[in-house]
């Protein structure tokens, strides 16, 4: 059985249609899809620990089927940033357990590698499984690019890594991937990679119904996802 | 689903049973067997209630008291009997029908479960079903009628196969291809497409030798992915116009049974198998009109010669906006140009002659000859004293591997004998410089994404 | 510039010179006085070198020895004795020339000087100059054909001017609109625009009580806030179709002496200033056709009938997408839709009947009188035995205000008549759902730009 | 004599086509432009009274007509952000002072009161007089928006404050300044006034062929000019 297997029968099994961040990940990471090193705790002092081997700073986000928005948990307790020792780790992750017990979730705390985000541009990569099409991919630039602008390119998956270049190419807003003002040309292949792959694990997983990859964030040495949501069908 | 019904037996029969055929004026059972009679081939009235004759042929009782082998019935009865009769056809060993009426998968629960049983019934008995909910199918060359329409037997036979996923659309297309006197292999409505759906006609009138390009109309279908590997794999050219870009869901639904899908996947999938698209219905009429008169252009590199600057500029505006390239002349064709025309207008590209001349043949074939040009477009007004440069165009599209596209303006009377002549020559005229550029333009960009088609790989049913 | 010259003198002359007429069939001076001789008005041909008459009317040597007062000369003679002919034409009072050779602005330095010597020779005698480097004017009304191009005297009279920058568009515009059997008040190519510019033609033409709409071919003027200011002060309704939204600069600089403007500049100052665009010289006809034959809408709010979904779809697809809204119904309009034909496929808006029925004047006629619609689009397929519905929709249009557009397909043979009379009744048809509904959306999009023009302040000349 | 006048007409004397930034906003604050408080001084210890009087922190700049690209002049001394103290302020400008005589240009220093970019929204203001159109203005996002998206809109001048309006209305990027993402709403009638008053000034001046007012920072309390370019007619 693939592991990715396995994550989605636990998920079944607790009656959940979306993956935890850590699950998602773990699904992608398993696709070949490069992700900040992470690891999932359960206590302060092993949220410190695993701080400790991830390496400093660090970002601390809830772990739990029942929060999906975490940015927007508890005031934004959901995702803290910026986590510089154990002890400040030890003590955010506190935070998380008290307010997870007060409003009778369960919780664990996902410690996550902190990525500069502003050292590449943030790119959207989705996947759905659509009723008409079966797997198909989508490509945006993070933000008002794809809210406003409505700039995505789609594909039929799956797909080989060339047309996934041509898929990120084809957007209005890929001068900004490719050295816009002076900044770093993004690492297109590595980020076509990603679009690829995100194809492929719907292809591969017939019970997948929707990836949200958002944001990877593409950089001059490849692309990093930093969030993902794994949304199973009904 | 694989089908082993035989659409030769719908779209190419030697027989028709016409069920519900009417001898009152104005009824389908009446118009399509009107349509139908002077088929060559056999045709039979059913109606269990009528007796006598209809067009010098006898009404029986059911299609299974036809002492024949039925290749077709024309099925003009409402939806609740239609299962009945497909189940007839089946012990009759018919081998297509059309269904006509509405009242299915269209029209709610009850409609939904009626076409549930009769696709079930006409699978079992391997019938091809064209419809429900369609005003059915044309093909000219054989006076083939099998739509309930009026005015249908004067389509002109040609190369163009329209697939329409609605009846009227169907109609609406045909019909303005003959007004336009535009030959069409077959025209097809779809309608609900209970088994028989956009791949099988795909591919049945990719095989039809007759058959140069086919169009598609396209609202929304339930497996999109099939269609267009239907599409990408046919070696003739398709062309596509999906309607619904702004939102029609709603009642779109009330029509075909179908979600009217996402647009914005349409749009990215036709271009990944291939297909290019097109937002109308001339534009459609007139990519397909070209591709099946003129040979296909290799690239996208497109060549204007004009007799008036104006219209030229219009065209070389329209074809940039679309993505061609209009690029610069060989030297050799230059200098040709400037041998035939010393102080021509404007020898770049476009070419403009300033005004009609008899020199203006010698100039479209300098072009067309040039290795840097895939493609012609040509304007030119009618003058009733020069008349069109027949002589030095006609063969020149074969010649070179390239179509040359004419557009111009005239009083009619005038330009219907040249325009004739033009056609017949191997050159597809215009009486609009936007509709020419268009069309140029798309059979441009079918050479583009023939190119660059990359089709999503295959995916095994686990 | 305020000019002192009288535009009737050119448009409405009672007496023509033509300078350089000459007895060789082809030449420009021979088909400008074949396409003149006719007229009703008295008509001198002139010229030096040639002896005798033609078409009944003897030759002069000048325009200085007609002994008649000349309104309007159509010269035929090449450009660098153009400004010797106008100062004689001066000389002898003639109000108005057209000049129809080349060789001026657009035809680089020395052309640039002949140009500016003829205009200020002109100017000082008041004398209108239509062109240089035009194919000329054509009112039909009048049996006026200051053209020399072969087939103008087939023109149909009607309410459309058409003002166009190139004289081979303005052919091109008259011809299509001939073909289609539309009238035009006027067809005018402006050319180089010596002294006479869109301005001038535009306001004659908004005072000509023949003319109900002004359709603009633009290519670049190098005065277009005067264009504009024009255009929103007319009371007629007016459209442009501007060409050059790709770079054609190039091409467009070696044929009318002026830069193509900046596209983004002409989409926003024509919307500033109350003035639709459209994208084709069909759509651009088709604005100016309903606009001149139906009542103008009051807002944007489009009632769409269809007796077919298929059409009916892109129609409404396409309305959307052009930023027509199709508001729902009135209750009461609903309810008259169901009594007339309860179980309808769908009477929301688009109200779909399914198929051409008796009732479907009724439906048209209740939706028209909808508070809630400003404009009505109908579709149906001809059908031979229903024919349209000529007597609930005769008069239809003026009695509710609005305009009633009608789209449809079917036989030539069966729907000729059908057509003219709906035509006479006052509802333009169309033979494209997509050209129907683009033509609607314009006039919606009329009335939401008068509403809400705001044209620049008036700037001081320091 | 208005004062634009003599501004215009010492460039004019000067044998100049483009206005000094000071110049610039000088014609902009009369015409009712707000920008933020700033003087001109030619001497480092000129350069700290300034900036004790305009209030830290302030940014410097180089002034002079021979510099038109004072971002990238000097490698980024051409604009010194975030000067927090007069001593600092003194250093930078001596730093300045030096570099111009070190190309041998006549240079001042411009002083100006630094604004909170990240509080507001860029907009890109311009003004041209066409040859064919006349005095037209344009209205568009900063950045990638009207670089790449092109989204920009236009109006011939003059206009009313309500036409203004509308034209920044009909910007695809409008939402971005209409409270996007729980951002402020900007005063878009405080914008719109700029969008007329730079018509207006190309009404009023006949010399005048560009403005370019980039960025206008928009905010929930007003628009405010930092930027400005004015060239004149050849």
């Amino acid at each position: 059985m693939r592991d990715g297997e396995k994550v989605l029968d636990q998920a079944r099994a607790d009656g959940r249609v979306t993956l935890t961040e850590a699950e998602a990940k773990s699904l992608l990471a398993e696709a070949g899809i490069e992700t900040p090193a992470f690891e999932v705790a359960s206590t302060p002092a092993d949220v410190a620990d695993a701080a400790e081997r991830v390496g400093f700073p660090v970002v601390l986000k809830v772990s739990s089927p029942e929060v999906t928005h975490k940015s927007e948990w508890m005031d934004g307790l959901g995702v803290t940033v910026g986590v510089a020792d154990a002890d400040e780790a030890a003590g955010v992750a506190a935070d998380i357990f008290d307010a997870a017990e007060d409003v009778g979730i369960d919780a664990d705390v996902l410690v996550e590698a902190a990525a500069n985000v502003d050292a590449g541009t943030e790119v959207i990569v989705g996947g759905l499984r659509d009723p008409s099409f079966g797997p198909v991919v989508l490509t945006g630039l993070g933000g008002v690019f794809t809210e406003i602008f409505e700039d995505t390119t789609h594909r039929l998956a799956p797909i080989a890594d060339e047309t996934a270049l041509a898929a990120i190419r084809e957007l209005k807003s890929a001068p900004l991937l490719e050295g816009y003002r002076g900044t770093e040309r993004a690492d297109l292949d590595a980020l076509a990679s990603v679009v690829r792959r995100v194809g492929d694990l719907l292809v591969e997983y017939d019970e997948i119904a929707e990836i949200d990859v958002n944001p990877v964030l593409a950089t001059a040495d490849g692309a990093l996802a930093l969030d993902a949501l794994v949304v199973l069908e009904e | 689903m694989t089908h082993t019904f035989e659409l030769g037996r719908l779209f190419d029969p030697s027989s028709i049973a016409v069920v519900g055929a009417s001898t009152k004026e104005g009824k389908i059972g009446y118009e399509a067997m009107e349509n139908v009679h002077d088929f060559g081939g056999r045709v039979y009235p059913v109606n269990p209630s009528a007796e006598g004759s209809i067009f010098g042929a006898s009404f029986v009782g059911s299609v299974t008291d036809i002492d024949d082998d039925v290749d077709l019935a024309l099925l003009c009865v409402p939806a609740p009997i239609v299962p009945n009769v497909i189940e007839e056809c089946g012990e009759a060993g018919v081998g297509a029908a059309v269904i006509y009426s509405g009242g299915f998968a269209e029209a709610g629960e009850e409609g939904v479960e009626i076409q549930r049983r009769m696709t079930e019934i006409a699978n079992e008995h391997n019938i091809a079903l064209l419809g429900p909910n369609t005003s059915g199918f044309v093909v000219p060359r054989t006076e083939l009628f099998g739509s309930f329409a009026t005015g249908v037997e004067n389509f002109p036979p040609g190369g163009v196969a329209i697939v329409a996923q609605s009846g009227g659309v169907a109609h609406s297309l045909a019909f303005q291809a003959t007004r336009e006197r535009r030959g069409i292999s077959a025209m097809v409505g779809l309608g609900n497409r209970a088994n028989v759906g956009f791949e099988e006609v795909i591919e049945y009138f990719d095989a039809d030798p007759e058959t140069g390009a086919i169009i598609l109309h396209v609202e929304g279908t339930d497996d999109a992915r099939s269609l267009l590997q239907t599409c990408h794999d046919a070696d003739t050219p398709v062309f596509a116009y999906k309607v619904g870009q702004a939102d029609v869901g709603d009642f779109a639904a009330s029509h075909t049974g179908a979600l009217t899908g996402d647009h914005a996947l349409y749009q990215a999938g036709f271009a990944q198998y291939g297909v290019p698209t097109v937002d109308s219905t001339s534009q459609l009429l007139d990519a397909g009109h070209v591709a099946a008169s003129a040979p296909l252009p290799d690239g996208t590199n497109v060549g204007v010669v004009t007799a008036q600057a104006g219209p030229g500029i219009i065209i070389a505006d329209r074809l940039k906006q679309a993505g061609v390239s209009l690029p610069s002349l060989e030297d050799e064709t230059t200098e040709t140009v400037n041998d035939i025309l010393p102080g021509i207008t404007y020898s770049a590209n476009p070419v403009d002659t300033g005004r009609p001349m008899p020199e203006f043949g010698a100039v479209v074939r300098a072009v067309a000859t040039d290795e840097n040009i895939d493609a012609v477009l040509v304007y030119e007004l009618h003058e009733a004293a020069l008349g069109f440069p027949i002589e030095e165009l006609d063969g020149l599209a074969e010649e070179v591997g390239k179509p040359v596209v004419f557009a111009t303006a005239g009083p009619e009377s005038d330009l219907a004998p040249d325009r004739t002549e033009l056609e017949d020559a191997g050159v597809p005229v215009f009486e609009s410089p936007e509709r020419a550029a268009d069309a140029v333009a798309t059979l441009a960009t079918y050479a583009r994404l023939r190119d660059d088609a990359a089709p999503a790989g295959v995916i095994d049913d686990a």
